[in-house]
């Protein structure tokens, strides 16, 4: 199958949906002069530095009948649209009772690793994951990209895509033909029986390589990739763990109260799920510190292979002590 | 431009039916019998009257936090918006709005909102789309003296301009936000000063003289049809109320104040004028009232009628189909 | 002892502070007449309406020796300012590697209850949990309220204060002299010995009440205040665990990403603790919805003593199976 | 005004460390030594040099991305610049910075910034904090023509303006937000007409003119020290370098114009008239460069020299203590 890129597995999908629905409208402060060149500076604009104007203005096209495209670029910038985000975008079809519909696609690129320090280095889906009303996709490769962009692009709803700076250059299979990826499954990137390992993001490959090298220690480790976190797919993460026993949620966004916290919450408070754990659970995310600019530094304040490899030993080695 | 007869009565009755409808709420909210946040738009009648008049059913607004006038002035069904101020399941949002959540897509009234200054972007998207359109479609959005202390103000002049909208900017100067005033909080003494500042132009008008803000916004409305870009008015009122409907809630404005703008009462002054030039008389005036004053009652019992949402529908309408 | 209401309190604690320190300011969009009167324009400053203005304004107060104390009034307007308060507040300390300080009081209203609908009724302190370098602390009494901010007014970092709207009226003994209630330190409100309650800010009083009926029914429920939410005070919850065995908590806050599942996650993936877990723990949250105006709805939509009731029941009555 | 030989010497010699400096930066960039968002001021040295010569070490200034320069004019350390930008541990920020966030609290720099926009409201506040302090300090904020569109710059002014605030903000007009032209993005024109909406006094003044900037400026500083209110000084330039360094960012900008900007070196402008004028002759702006090429030197050396922070330090400085 052929192999393009993340970024443009994305740009396809646009591509696609713009030629089929002539009401659609891409914003975003950069010029995205391929889609200009096809669909027009009407439809595909550059926007002044004003990111709560522009995300604002996307809800008013969607009242009035248009779906937009809105790429916000790194979520920092989100934070200054955070009005129209939250107090409007997420709660406004439920506000007005299900009157009208607000087909948006939000974009911000999320993830440390580019020394771009504090303020550019963020990952705060889990921020956006405490406002209902905003459906959450968290593409990991180039085929889920396309397909899940695919299905954002004809869901009716506001749809948060946080893409990983470092997935953008990705190249990946991704099929000529048609396809969508669903919203709300999973996909279970290696199956193991030893231990559940729920990763996000760039850190599906990272768990991956942990449970490539764990292999060789006969550590048969299941790899799953929650690809929408809003909806979540809580039944594949379920019955893995109701399999192995074990869980170990991966994330690069700041631990506490991140989509981590949630999905061990929602595995331990499962009495079925509960009873069949063997050991405590454990997190391995960002530190809850600012991503700082130096190498070291920011190396250490994420999580990598190394650090998953370690909280699945450490899984391993803990025993419950039944009381 | 000088409008018939029968325009004038319209303009007078829209603007009364605003003032029984928002007596009525007043009277119900301090009989104890409503609840929540109400934002009463008694002394504001004229603006949403005058502009409204211009619009058709096709063409979009956005209103604010004191929304009730922007949906009567644009068509909006009495009965459901008294039951979503009830909070009842025949209300236009189910019971899940309530008075500052109004909306009535269907006529394009794309709702009522209650963050100061956030109506303006979300209209600038609604100009792009009526500008995409290519119908000659307009949108206006109304927002406060108080809205052009937000940084969105700012934005969506800005996005207006570059972008040639077809948007009229409304505000209602009413010269308080809360208790605070209009010249303590914006440095700009005359608010149209700074849509000036993007080539935006202006009219100021006394908003409490409906046919003025009628011709300014008709002059306004034209240019928009034209594709001239945005347009702006500043309507100078005041409002009878306090901030919201509240037993506790202070009123700092000063008493003679509040009390120099009674005498200035958009409707009662417009009446007076009607008769004088004879389009009604005043048998005239109390038959519009009394069959007003029954709509209202009709929608107040509509409303009071209707039963309340169900404590599950709270799980409702979170993501659309 | 003397009973003040929980508004009172948190002025009493800012005139004290204010009076012993002349380099502090106060900023609000209403007029806070008593401390204008006391302390005079200049420092109790009435504001525009421009949220992200005088919440920035206050990170250059701090920067250039001044404390301030913002008071944005409802969370719903916080959205407004959320360039200034996650990019700048929570990181300028470290993203300047320590050399200045940023003592700032935020404070916000929250909470349902009051017919305010979707915008005016959120909780949103779970969001700002996900951005270190804010403290955050939930007062769910006047003691507590006074005590808090009296600490909160040394502190040399942006604290944030959360304050449920329907305690603002609520009376309650505060000493007359001088106390501080230090951050990181939670308040077991209720002793008990079958189940650990962890509940936040007027949750507090409703799990206080449940607690009060189950004892009727030989029920032993011990009720855990945490206070403030960053630093939290895992010990005392860990403690209480390893000697029930079951936990529910409880926050009025949107469940998914909340503070109840950072506090399930803590507790379940310490091994100690979780090997003493006799069931799965609960959480009792607000719903993943944007709260409706309507009473039924809206009582509909956040805990109460009748849920925490039956999910104290519900942890009782399952059992861990072990595997 | 007329300045003194020494003083015409000293601006001089700040506007060449800023370009010494920044090229050392870009070559060591290019060269694959430095990594990061590094946003090059080369272009734009008149600016940041013109006003800060009229500050004190009180007097504190707010920065932007592209803050090196002003970090420099205020009288930063370059070593420790240096080491920020290498991500070393005795860099200003110990390494947790880097180029966008360099600070010197201890001479009145409160930072640069990477949110466009977000340094004018700390600016207010820093200019608050002199208003209360009651000592003539004044506050000066730097921003692009980009900022120019963000709400944040709208709530500044009004802020300013209402409290009398002595604030100088300081545009660095450079036509360009990133590829977008000020003319495509922003209605206003002439950006001071945003200023004056708010009764705000403007200068504008050609920017790669350090004797016009320094003029102006130093009228704007006398008026804020004398408690007039906020000043606005738009200044006309252009950057060099793409938006920041790198091998692959595009530049859409005229290959023609970027060229003719090349003409309008500030710094060889400024060299020419010095010598026309017997100030400095071609030797003393020689030996001049050779001092400042070495103080560039023993920065880059003195960074490489230290170390890394260790990975744990990243535990450190999230809250004070
Ligand atoms: C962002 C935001 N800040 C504060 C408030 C609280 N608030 C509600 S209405 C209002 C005053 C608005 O004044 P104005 O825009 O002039 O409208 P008016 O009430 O005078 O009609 C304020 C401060 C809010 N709703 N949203
Ligand atoms: C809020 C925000 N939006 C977008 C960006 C990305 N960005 C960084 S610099 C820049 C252009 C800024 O232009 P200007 O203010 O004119 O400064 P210049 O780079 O020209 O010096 C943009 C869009 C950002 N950093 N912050
Ligand atoms: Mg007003
Ligand atoms: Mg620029």
């Amino acid at each position: 199958m052929r192999e393009i890129t993340y970024e443009g597995a994305t740009q396809e999908a646009i591509q696609e949906e713009f030629r089929r629905d002539p009401k659609t409208v891409h914003l975003s402060t950069d010029l995205y002069a391929e889609l200009q060149n096809e669909f027009g500076a009407e439809r595909i604009r550059v926007t002044p530095i004003a990111e709560n104007s522009f995300v604002g203005a996307a809800i008013g096209l969607a009242g009035s009948g248009f779906r937009t495209v809105v790429n916000i670029r790194m979520a920092t910038f989100g934070f200054v649209a955070m009005d129209q985000m939250i107090n409007h975008a997420a709660k406004i079809h439920y506000m007005f009772g299900g009157q009208a519909k607000f087909p948006i696609l939000y974009r911000m690129t999320v993830g440390a690793g580019i020394s771009a320090a504090a303020q550019h280095s963020v990952s705060p889906y889990p921020m956006y994951m405490n406002a209902p009303g905003l459906k959450i996709i968290l593409p990991s490769t180039p085929y889920d990209a396309k397909g899940l962009f695919k299905t954002a692009l004809r869901d009716m709803n506001p749809v948060v895509s946080f893409e990983h700076v470092a997935l953008g250059g990705m190249r990946g299979e991704v099929p000529q033909e048609e396809y969508f990826v669903p919203f709300g499954h999973a996909s279970v990137r290696r199956e193991g029986s030893d231990v559940t390992v729920v990763a996000l993001a760039k850190m599906v490959h990272e768990a991956l390589e942990a449970a490539r090298e764990l292999a060789e220690e006969d550590i048969s480790v299941e790899v799953i990739d929650p690809r929408t976190l809003v909806p979540l797919d809580r039944g594949t993460i379920f019955e893995s763990v109701r399999k192995t026993g074990r869980l170990v949620v991966v994330d690069e966004a700041c631990q506490t109260c991140g989509a981590a916290a949630e999905i061990v919450a929602l595995v331990t408070s499962d009495a079925a799920v509960f009873g069949r754990l063997k050991a405590a659970p454990a997190r391995v995310c960002g530190l809850d510190v600012p991503i700082p600019f130096s190498p070291p530094m920011e190396k250490f304040a994420v999580p990598d292979k190394v650090k998953i490899v370690e909280a699945v030993r450490g899984v391993l080695e803990s025993r419950s002590v039944p009381s | 431009m000088l409008l018939e007869s029968q325009s004038l009565i319209e303009l007078y009755t829209t603007m009364l039916t605003i003032r029984r409808f928002e007596e009525r709420v007043a009277a119900e909210f301090h009989a104890g019998n409503l609840f929540g946040f109400i934002h009463s738009y008694i002394g504001q009648e004229a603006i949403a009257t005058g502009v409204c008049r211009h619009l058709d059913p096709e063409d979009r607004i956005v209103s604010h936090h004191r929304g009730h006038g922007h949906c009567i002035a644009k068509g909006a069904d009495l009965n459901r918006m008294m039951a979503e101020i009830q909070g009842k399941k025949t209300g236009y949002c189910k019971g899940k709005g309530g008075s500052m959540h109004i909306a009535d897509f269907s006529i394009g009234m794309l709702g009522a909102d209650g963050i100061v200054g956030a109506g303006l972007p979300i209209a600038t998207g609604a100009a792009l789309a009526a500008q995409l359109e290519g119908e000659n479609r307009i949108t206006a959005v109304f927002f406060g003296d108080g809205a052009c202390q937000e940084g969105e103000f700012h934005e969506a002049l800005n996005l207006a301009a570059i972008w040639k909208l077809p948007l009229l900017f409304v505000c209602e100067n009413n010269h308080y936000g809360v208790n605070t005033t209009r010249e303590y909080s914006l440095a700009a003494d005359e608010i149209v000063r700074i849509p000036k500042a993007y080539h935006i132009p202006t009219h100021a008008v006394h908003g409490n003289d409906v046919e003025a803000v009628h011709r300014a916004a008709g002059e306004a409305v034209a240019a928009l049809r034209g594709g001239d870009g945005p347009r702006f008015l500043e309507c100078e009122t005041y409002r009878w109320h306090k901030h919201f409907l509240s037993d506790t809630l202070e009123d700092l404005r000063p008493r003679e104040e509040i009390e120099s703008w009674a005498q200035k009462c958009p409707i009662a002054a417009f009446a007076a004028k009607l008769v004088e030039r004879g389009v009604l008389t005043q048998m005239d005036l109390e038959r519009i009232d009394s069959g007003v004053l029954r709509e209202v009652e009709e929608a107040y019992q509509y409303a009071l009628d209707s039963p309340y949402p169900e404590p599950e529908d709270a799980l409702e309408d979170v993501y659309a189909p």
